[in-house]
């Protein structure tokens, strides 16, 4: 195992190991250093971040489903310069590379959170949440729509040095196309799947179980849904792509490598087992090592 | 700086060994669970988030009370109710069996020795105001003065199984020698569990049932009624479903007694990373063009809160 | 329970509760018959059929997911005129309807298919399967563009007297877009949803499991994407719809007609229990009882 | 008409409790369970579909070989190897609990009885071509000539846990006073299972071990060569992995001996609805302008094949 290079490249970002941790579910890092050595991960995405602050939505904002979860945070978080101020002094004293998840409402939301985090000390690369409502198209998603999804990837490129990361949305007909949008328009990695729009009803009060009706569906269930979209996409492009997707464990990294992915965001997991991204990290190197694989990078697309 | 308070710093993550399990009523269990490194760390009422499966089903973990620590033995209790999937399955491990548990998580009850001296352990009334400071609330007492242990009646307030977090700091202020009053209810006598363990302790057991199977026929709230409190100013510590955490908080702040409830909130983390599980708290910012509440996360920011910091209409 | 109603109406086809079958599930309906009363059942959805038999694909076709399958049977069947001559009359034995899925290669083929079925004896209405790719259109499926969706309901339409219910594509950006479309074309009911598109990767020999490579995915892990798509549609259209994904018991069958669905079907379940069709009915029964409903037709919609 | 043979008529759904569950090797159980209307209804290669949760953890049922049944005392056993979650599962359950399972499913053996006279058991291999009729392989036989089953040696050929359908077949021959071998090849000596129980029966048992751990060294093919066969005509009825089948099958058509082949694939249904479980048969019609095979289902046209029957290079 010593011989094992676990080193890959995402789009100019350099990482000592595949594993990264998926937005929104490893809140600022920190809140999970009581069971894990953050020196270890090859990234920390964090929550989604905004200009403004924002609260979110009202309650219940999860529901439990088959091998899967609902979530409808509506992006709380305390804003960019919370963000600068609070959070990322502490993030700095890790030895890992920081990724700045943006959300925005408008396509110079974007611009600006990117100008802005560009000159933050710490952020290495920035990932791009195109499923976010575009308030002036009336609440349609940029991540559904190429032309709208090119437009945020060129404001955030333009306003910025670092890597840019776009994360693209499964709820679309053709998944590739809006890849190579994305792509012509300057991301230097794709990361997906986002999560697949769902809902769940309560019987008994015969209402919506999310207070926003409709939330997002994560873990295990859309594993297969994933791994289709990460193989599409390995083939339409020619960028690296950061896959996640219900991911649980080592096996299923390495499924998603073969699949075409350089490196693997953990998500729900997070929450099922604290200590899951470097458990997940640990499974990698088991596998490398029993099959012979010298490394990770001989992984990435072998399933093609 | 990102707040430390939120942060669970002395949480393990333990394989914890199944020592007993035990059906006390129907549906009412008490699991007893080794695990030494986690037991040395709770503070009465903190909870625990226990995975009961190592598969799919359930996927998440579930949120459960300290309902007994012995940092000694090593052991940790949990009081639960069967309430679907996952602690149906919960109740069906045996003993020898084990369960990937995490904590403690939260920041759980005042303690009498955060009552007394000190002034950072002080709060008045017109610092509900700072925002910054306010969430997290076990640490601040929300009273015009300060208030020493001594002169206070603790109070414990449970709603059915509302009662599991609630044997700690009955400990807690038995070992101070304070007389202290357990009101609580339950829909019938056979959901009542645990009540002898108050009792001999030497806490005054008051119970209500809604259908009079046993105490006083009503709601707990009847029992807060017409209560005698001497020259003591009662501190109530709440558990339960959410209306009855309202009824009392408002009964509490009627008579201007001292409060703090217990929040339930669906979780996934309880590490304060996902942000599913928030409540809303009061900031005071309406004066200063604020919206005069802000999203607080139960889990890390609670499960204790002052019931002056809830926004109960919201 | 005597007073209950459980009769509804799909589109025209008068049923005498809501439980049907989802097709490919439920063979040609008599394998199911040493387990289960077929008289029992609301109808049954028989195996997609084609104008000609078809070997399908190779093996392996199918490969389970977490709280899901992965299946890629690729249309095995008889043929329309070796389902009407050896499978449907004993169907016609059974007193209940018998709905036929129909799938075909081009808009012409599902005329065809559509008049032949129109004459068959016993045929109650058409599920028209627009999961299909279209030769014509460089394998586009017809399911994911509103256009081409709505050429095959029309050349359905206008070939049949029989109630034509549309089944549609889950794997589409906007499925009020879909739906829309093929009701302006004159579908009488829509049935949703068909099976995401996923796959699987086998990790030891490095390759996708399915010989196909994709696979839809069905079970309960799809069920929130079906039932928030269930609940947009019942909200864009005007028609009834026959909902299914996953539903596994009485309670999920419930949460589908309270989404919207008139009516629903068993599928990826009667594997995992060859009684499920009808355990399903008997809680949707005792759920009725239970919160006093009188009249299934009341839980329609009702969590909007 | 639909093919009727392609519906399991017999088959019915039971609740199953374990009467005993035991390893005997390391990761190779027998499970008995009482089911008695399914037990009444068996024939020997036939399977069963097991449901080890209730839950979506595995969500679809395994299918696995009827091993032995009795329909006076109302059981049936089961042999398995666990291989993944599904067999994992089933091995920790304990005598008490219980499982829901479907069956008889499929076509089992060829059975002595079905070898003599009636001219509906015989069949040409010019038959072979006949598309409508030929599914469902164990009702007729491939040979030029009838054959009676004094005239037979049957030879049990089994590659591992493919040991599992025979017992109850073997001790149909055994009824018949027949002589029998059985042919076992396995990796080690340890994944040997119920090799006495067939010498019980009087079987001829030679092993073959890939370790050279017990028997033979090298596969069960080594068995095959230079078999004495006297002057009957070989019956070779193989359970196994299917590169061991297609080696055996080819070693029996080279020779003129008869074969049959108990064949798996991945299922879902188990009665022939769902059609993952394909396998590529032979339809003879070539000449006719007919690709010359078709997808027959291995659930209720199988498990059990003539091996040539089956396309193996396809
Ligand atoms: C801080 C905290 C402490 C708790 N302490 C105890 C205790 O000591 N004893 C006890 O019996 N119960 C306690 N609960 C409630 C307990 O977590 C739920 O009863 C349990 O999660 C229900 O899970 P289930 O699978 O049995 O039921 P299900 O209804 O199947 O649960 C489905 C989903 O909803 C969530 N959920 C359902 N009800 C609740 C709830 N009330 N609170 C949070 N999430 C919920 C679950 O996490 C799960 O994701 C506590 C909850 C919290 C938040
Ligand atoms: C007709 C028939 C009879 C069988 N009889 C026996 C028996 O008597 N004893 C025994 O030990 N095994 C038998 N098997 C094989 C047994 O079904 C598989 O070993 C078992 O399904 C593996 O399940 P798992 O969850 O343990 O493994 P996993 O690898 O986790 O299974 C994953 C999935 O693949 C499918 N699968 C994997 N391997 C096979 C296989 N070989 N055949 C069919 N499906 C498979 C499973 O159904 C499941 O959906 C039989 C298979 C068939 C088709
Ligand atoms: C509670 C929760 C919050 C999330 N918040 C965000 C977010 O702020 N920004 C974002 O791009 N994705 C967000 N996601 C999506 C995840 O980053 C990830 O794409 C998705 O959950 C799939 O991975 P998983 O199945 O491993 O969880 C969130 C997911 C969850 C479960
Ligand atoms: C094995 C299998 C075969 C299927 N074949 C068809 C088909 O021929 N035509 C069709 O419209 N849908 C087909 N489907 C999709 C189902 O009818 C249904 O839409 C889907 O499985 C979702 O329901 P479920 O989750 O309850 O299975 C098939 C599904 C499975 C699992
Ligand atoms: S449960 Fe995740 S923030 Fe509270
Ligand atoms: S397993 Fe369904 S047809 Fe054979």
């Amino acid at each position: 195992m010593g011989n094992l290079n676990l080193q890959v490249n995402l789009g100019g970002l350099a990482m000592k190991n595949p594993v990264t941790t998926a937005s929104g579910t490893f809140g600022f890092g920190l809140e999970f250093a009581p069971f894990i050595d953050l020196n270890r991960l090859g990234a920390i995405v964090v929550k989604g971040t905004t200009l403004e602050p924002r609260e979110g939505n009202p309650t219940p904002r999860m529901a439990e489903t088959p091998a899967g979860m609902l979530n409808a945070i509506g992006l709380q978080n305390p804003g960019v310069e919370a963000f600068i101020r609070d959070y990322l002094p502490p993030l700095r004293q890790i030895d890992t590379p920081v990724i700045v998840n943006l959300s925005g409402n408008s396509v110079e939301d974007y611009g600006r959170l990117a100008s802005i985090l560009d000159g933050a000390d710490g952020v290495a690369a920035l990932e791009v949440n195109i499923s976010c409502p575009n308030v002036k198209q009336g609440g349609i998603q940029f991540g559904t729509l190429p032309a709208s999804a090119a437009a945020v990837t060129r404001a955030v490129r333009e306003n910025t040095q670092k890597p840019v990361i776009v994360k693209l949305s499964p709820n679309v007909t053709d998944i590739t196309e809006m890849a190579r949008a994305v792509v012509d328009a300057g991301a230097d990695a794709l990361a997906l799947i986002n999560t697949l729009l769902g809902m769940d009803i309560d019987i008994r009060t015969r209402r919506p179980v999310l207070a926003n009706i409709f939330g997002g569906l994560s873990g295990p269930a859309v594993k297969p849904v994933a791994l289709r979209m990460i193989y599409q996409v390995y083939k339409a492009v020619n960028v690296p792509i950061l896959g996640m997707g219900g991911i649980m464990n080592g096996q299923d990294a390495i499924a998603f490598m073969l699949a075409g992915a350089t490196a693997i965001a953990v998500g729900t997991a997070n929450f099922t087992n604290p200590r899951a991204t470097l458990d997940i990290l640990d499974g990698i190197e088991e596998y490398c090592d029993r099959e012979g694989v010298r490394d990770v990078n001989e992984l990435i697309g072998a399933a093609h | 700086m990102q707040k430390t308070s939120s942060i669970n710093s002395s949480a393990v993550l333990a394989d914890a060994a199944i020592l007993s399990q035990e059906e006390l009523k129907p549906g009412f269990f008490r699991l007893v669970l080794s695990a030494p490194e986690l037991a040395r760390r709770c503070q009465p009422g903190q909870f625990v988030q226990v995975r009961v499966s190592d598969g799919v089903a359930p996927l998440l973990p579930r949120p459960i009370s300290i309902h007994g620590f012995d940092g000694e033995q090593g052991t940790l209790s949990l009081l639960y109710h069967v309430a679907g999937q996952g602690t149906g399955k919960l109740s069906r491990l045996a003993v020898g069996e084990s369960l990937k548990i995490w904590g403690p998580l939260g920041n759980g009850w005042i303690m009498p020795e955060n009552l007394t001296g000190g002034s950072k352990n002080l709060v008045s009334d017109s610092e509900v105001s700072d925002s910054q400071n306010f969430v997290g609330g076990s640490e601040k007492i929300p009273t015009d003065a300060p208030v020493d242990a001594d002169k206070i009646l603790p109070l414990f307030v449970a709603g059915g199984i509302g009662v599991a977090p609630l044997p700690p700091l009955a400990k807690a202020w038995r070992d101070l020698g304070a007389e202290a009053i357990l009101l609580y209810g339950a829909r019938s006598a056979d959901q009542i569990v645990t009540a002898d363990e108050f009792t001999a302790m030497g806490v005054d057991v008051r119970i209500a049932t809604e259908d009079g199977s046993e105490g006083v026929t009503g709601r707990v709230t009847e029992l807060l009624k017409d209560l005698n409190t001497g020259d003591k100013l009662p501190l109530l510590y709440v558990c339960g479903p959410k209306p009855m955490l309202k009824a009392v908080a408002q009964l509490a702040d009627d008579q201007g007694w001292l409060c703090q409830v217990s929040l339930e909130e669906r979780m996934c983390c309880g590490l304060g990373a996902c942000l599913s599980c928030v409540c809303k708290t009061k900031t005071g910012d309406e004066k200063v063009g604020g919206k005069g509440w802000t999203h607080a996360k139960v889990c890390t920011d609670g499960p204790v809160f002052w019931s002056r910091e809830v926004v109960w209409n919201g």
